[in-house]
């Protein structure tokens, strides 16, 4: 066990898949001398060389583009799009060309591609440096969509990413790149469980809160904050958003009546309406109240100084909770 | 713009058959060749008739012909070693013939039964891209990817004279070049992009576009069999020789519709493909054979009766092309098994089967 | 009244918004001389002239971007994208900045552009032709998302988009495109019904349908088929996507205890989604069953002679009717 | 490639103060004209300066300094007329300066209250455009616009070498070219995109790309305001007779960061920043003035104390900067009445409330 940020983690991560597969590349804007605008790549070019921790031109379809191919020749790529706000330049290249490969080639030219986002918001940053765009892409078959939401899954998930055989949007919450934990660097791949696998991370009682990424932190703090009201509050860190563990969800729902799920990303059209969708057909009869939502508003995301404003917090969590509550 | 394709054209074989040279592309090739070519494009015409006439009667739900641009994608698909890859578009059948994919095959996404078709990986020949530019940058991701290893191949991509507009292409030309990948771009210039004229996406010749990427551009006569040849087995060499892409810009035309869809009387001129129809690709290589002696009647007929044949052949294979069913929305959308598949592949499983069983919930009606 | 097909409708429409506006102007691939691949602009640069219907570059990011500079400059740009699956290389120049425009600017810029977009399938075609994308502009917020379902309301609809000083991605049923109605022609645009409201097109007792485009029809199909088995069923044709019209659902949901949407998009996160999380909040206590759906797979969009059984059609809505009242 | 520009760099005014001819641009400057170009420099320089200093005590979220730069914002932005219209990216400070956008206007984006900050229209001058290459195609339509209108105006497009690379820069050279539209894209060649040399981004000068699209590209010393000044009005000129868009490049480097988030010293060498501080934009300028007595001590002094008076401004200024509150999410996201936002808008005034009136549902934690 070692104890290391999310950056760290996700570095490492990234490090080992690179030593255990030679097949495994980097390209992106910015990782090589930089490391990344995070330093999550911090060290790879120098270590494993220019052909495989690729500084790109400034292009981010390019970028997935040219990793098509490379996976067409039997190479791994994993691409980083710097931010969030910048992976739509090259949303034609996933949605047309990656998440279809695999069913037009009817199984015979499968895209190992792992696509790394840092996403969402809280670090005060300019416009298109905060979003939350992961919707699109779980709504988009053909790709799998998963968000670690601490250091140890981090190192564990990306490394899952890049070993599977479908191209992977990862989601990297980069307001907990800094956070950090026990970190088992020499865990073995096979026996990490499933990412597509959702978590419970605080068993409860009394209302289940679904959640991924960056609110996972938020929700155990609403769920310990809740204990001064008596509220016993069940926490699942969703892990992957397509496939969607809805299982793992109904069955604490069952238990608990009520579910409030959150993200930073609007609530229209969001991982929480296709959850709350699902639970609702799955435990119709043990739903004490609707599914509620509690994530960011159907808005643009908006300049730093108010984001405070439109990110899901714990009192906007535990306020989703009594909603629920006092059904 | 000039409508000969300017002094600039690369040409060997006048649209009058007659052999010419050039200070800078020439080739040797034996009357052989020259006969296997000249079958190549026959075949490949064939081909392309047959499956517009396929279209007509019902059996393809679309075809987008060749017509006219045979020997720009014979000329090209020839240049290539088996090791190299190719990137088409959705009209390269004739590439498609000289990479071994036959004919029937291609069928099979026009008629509606599958969106690919065939093993990329067993003809060195990328699936069909019908969005328009996608492909340039996986060819160019393929080229980076024989860099790593080391090998001696090289990429051919095609795409159109519209799909030059596209921003994917235009960032093709950057990363070949940063990158001085081994890949030639091959631009088939029909002079139409669905309605547009050329005009629509350039005011220069398209080959020049290369040179503001900083690689090197030539235009060919795209219906010259031979100077195509010619002309991309040197931009594949310089590939190989590690000294990066070439944009070859074949000007040609489309002397179809741009699809069995479409109707070029609402947009074009008569005159326009009157002219081009002296320009004949098949002709031309018929004329030469024939007035130099290369090729007697027997061959010609021969070469007939065997674009009779496949001609037959693929008629009747087209018929019996069939869908793999409902198991194709599900099989394939992921590599390893995804649960939602899973599950909405079984309800409709058990919808089907409510039909089956005489059961009436849904069946009824 | 003049019955006319819904593609003659548009053309009429587009027509009108030109004659009543001289700021309207037209973008977009083989618009001009050819009329659009479906005929939708036929004769309209003939007579507006080519500075007005405008045969673009084959670049779609290039078309919606240079409508963002000609709405600035006071015009407003009707883009017509070609086929549905031709909309994501212009998906970053629509989310980052059509949607956006306003809310950056402060209301100082708005972007009056309308984004035709010929959607669905069930004719036939080949792959990228027969997509339903509207839930990832439905996500997006600045963006308004409406589609018509016959050849009325296209007319009127198509001038409200463009009179809009919103952006409007305005999603046409392709399949719908020869289906002929009575189309009052004079009607003023003042006194149409907003297009943003859901209209009850069928009245209904024992379900309700929610549906859109090119769904319409298959649902009034079914309610049709319906009656022999005694179930009446109340059809409503939602029209708009964003906003989506909760109340008018919610309206039919209290008096029928149970809702069924249809629609050709996958399933996992498509407008189903979002309607069903907020009926459910709206009308927990009259649900006599969780808001089922019926809609596309979570695949690709298959090869057409396998679209029958990937689309939703008469038979498969009716039995989405059954598991409801099963419940 | 050539550090120094080349021998196809256009200069009026050398690193060391000497004016120089030119054949094809040459300027006919008055004293009082050079003194105003200093001025604009000197209070540019010292905003960005200040802004900077702003962002390391907190005042700031982020600044993107325009260090090194200001001879090509400065020179570009004064050839334009009243009516022309600029898209800048989010380094134009300089240009800002010179359409009448006050330095403060600036900050807001950067200390996290707005998303915009002016009224473009006011200015003639767009709002900021973080996404790399969007404003482009932006700039060719509002040209396009001019073009219907029949006035006389041009347009002015602001990005950098990285930017180059984009698929969206390059769809913006098509359609420019093709519709002959009445812009000039003004590329900013300031060698680093973050940190990625020029030559990840090209194999040749910049300026050249332009000749792939049909248009002319020319590469000025972007450290030489004069230059700067003629080439910007010979290109704004063509536009405005109808001769269709030019590609500048502004040969010139980032002196600093590439934000104050970024740390240079990670890819790029002490000597290239010494190297390029002796071809500074400002001092050459100076060094010009008064050496030819154009300009005495007094006005070096008057522009100094106005710089710094400007600075004081800002700073003060700065620190009031305030958002509009929770009213920045929902008030502009339609211009039109929209449901959902209303119903947001009014649950979360509801939250707020509830915390204020002391009930305890949700505002207990
Ligand atoms: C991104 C995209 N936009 C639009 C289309 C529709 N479309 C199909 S082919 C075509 C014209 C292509 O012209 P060109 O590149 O010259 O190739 P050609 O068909 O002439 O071989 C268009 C607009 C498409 N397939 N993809
Ligand atoms: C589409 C997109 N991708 C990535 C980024 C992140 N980013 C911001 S500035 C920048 C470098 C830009 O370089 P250049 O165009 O040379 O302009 P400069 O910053 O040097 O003025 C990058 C990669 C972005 N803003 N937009
Ligand atoms: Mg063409
Ligand atoms: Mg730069």
């Amino acid at each position: 066990m070692v104890v290391m940020t999310m950056a760290k983690a996700l570095n490492a991560g990234l490090r080992r898949a690179m030593e255990t597969d030679p097949a495994v590349l980097l390209i992106g804007e910015d990782i090589g001398k930089l490391g990344g605008v995070f330093r999550v790549t911090d060290g790879l070019q120098k270590d494993f060389g220019e052909a495989r921790v690729v500084d790109a031109p400034l292009a981010e379809s390019g970028i997935v583009g040219t990793a098509v191919g490379l996976a067409m020749r039997g190479y791994r790529p994993v691409v980083e799009i710097q931010f969030d706000g910048f992976v739509f330049p090259a949303f034609d290249q996933i949605v047309t060309q990656v998440a279809k490969f695999n069913a037009r080639s009817e199984g015979r030219t499968p895209m190992p591609i792992t696509i790394r986002i840092p996403y969402g918001g809280g670090i005060g940053a300019v416009e298109h440096h905060s979003e939350s765009p992961e919707a699109y892409f779980a709504h988009t078959a053909g790709l799998r969509v998963i968000s670690p939401s601490n250091a140890a899954d981090a190192y564990l998930m990306v490394q899952q990413a890049i070993a599977s055989a479908d191209p992977v949007v990862f989601f990297e919450p980069k307001r907990r790149y800094w956070e950090k934990a026990d970190v088992d660097v020499d865990a073995d791949l096979a026996d990490a469980p499933s990412p597509y696998r959702a978590r419970v991370v605080r068993p409860g009682q009394h209302v289940t809160l679904a959640c991924y990424g960056p609110m996972v932190r938020t929700c155990l703090e609403a769920a310990t904050a809740a204990e001064h009201d008596g509220h016993d509050l069940e926490v699942i860190d969703l892990r992957s958003m397509s496939p969607l563990d809805v299982d793992t969800v109904a069955e604490s729902v069952r238990r608990t009546g009520r579910l409030v799920v959150v993200h930073e990303a609007p609530v229209f059209l969001g991982m929480g309406a296709e959850l709350a969708a699902r639970i609702t057909e799955a435990c119709f009869y043990s739903l004490q109240a609707p599914v509620l939502r509690v994530g960011g508003y159907h808005s643009p995301y908006p300049p730093s100084k108010v984001e405070e404003d439109y990110l899901p917090d714990l009192d906007r969590v535990l306020d989703g909770v009594d909603r629920a509550l006092a059904w | 713009m000039t409508a000969d394709g300017g002094p600039e054209l690369v040409q060997l074989l006048t649209p009058e058959g007659e052999r010419v040279h050039h200070p800078e592309y020439d080739i040797d090739i034996t009357p052989e060749e020259l006969r296997a070519l000249y079958r190549d494009l026959v075949l490949v015409r064939r081909v392309d008739l047959e499956a517009t006439a396929l279209q007509r009667q019902g059996e393809l739900g679309l075809w987008a012909p060749l017509l006219g641009q045979e020997a720009a994608q014979i000329g090209s698909g020839r240049a290539l070693r088996p090791g190299d890859y190719a990137f088409p578009t959705y009209r390269e059948h004739g590439v498609a013939w000289t990479r071994g994919v036959a004919p029937l095959t291609l069928l099979g996404l026009f008629r509606g039964v599958t969106n690919g078709g065939w093993d990329p990986h067993d003809h060195n020949f990328a699936l069909y891209t019908i969005v328009i530019g996608d492909q340039t940058l996986h060819a160019v991701g393929y080229a980076m990817g024989i860099q790593r290893d080391g090998t001696e191949d090289a990429v051919i991509c095609y795409f159109g004279d519209g799909a030059s507009s596209q921003g994917d292409v235009n960032e093709s030309f950057v990363f070949a070049s940063v990158f001085n990948a081994p890949v030639v771009f091959f631009c088939q210039n029909n002079q139409w992009a669905i309605s547009a004229p050329l005009e629509r996406q350039t005011q220069i010749p398209l080959y020049r576009r290369a040179a503001g990427f900083g690689f090197p551009g030539v235009r060919v006569d795209g219906n010259d069999v031979l100077a195509v040849l010619a002309v991309t087995r040197a931009a594949l060499q310089r590939a190989r020789d590690g000294a990066g892409p070439t944009l070859v810009e074949a000007f040609t035309y489309r002397m179809g519709a741009h699809t069995t869809s479409d109707d070029p009387t609402r947009y074009r001129v008569a005159a326009e493909l009157e002219a081009w129809k002296l320009k004949d690709p098949i002709e031309r290589v018929r004329v030469h054979l024939a007035r130099g002696g290369l090729a007697d009647h027997d061959f010609f007929d021969a070469v007939e009766a065997e674009a009779e044949q496949l001609a037959v052949e693929l008629r009747a294979g087209c018929r019996k092309l069939e869908s793999r069913g409902i198991d194709t929305i599900f099989e394939h959308v992921y590599a390893e098994p995804h649960p939602l598949v899973a599950k909405e592949r079984a309800e409709a499983a058990a919808y089907h089967a409510s039909f089956q069983s005489g059961a009436t919930v849904g069946g009824g009606h």
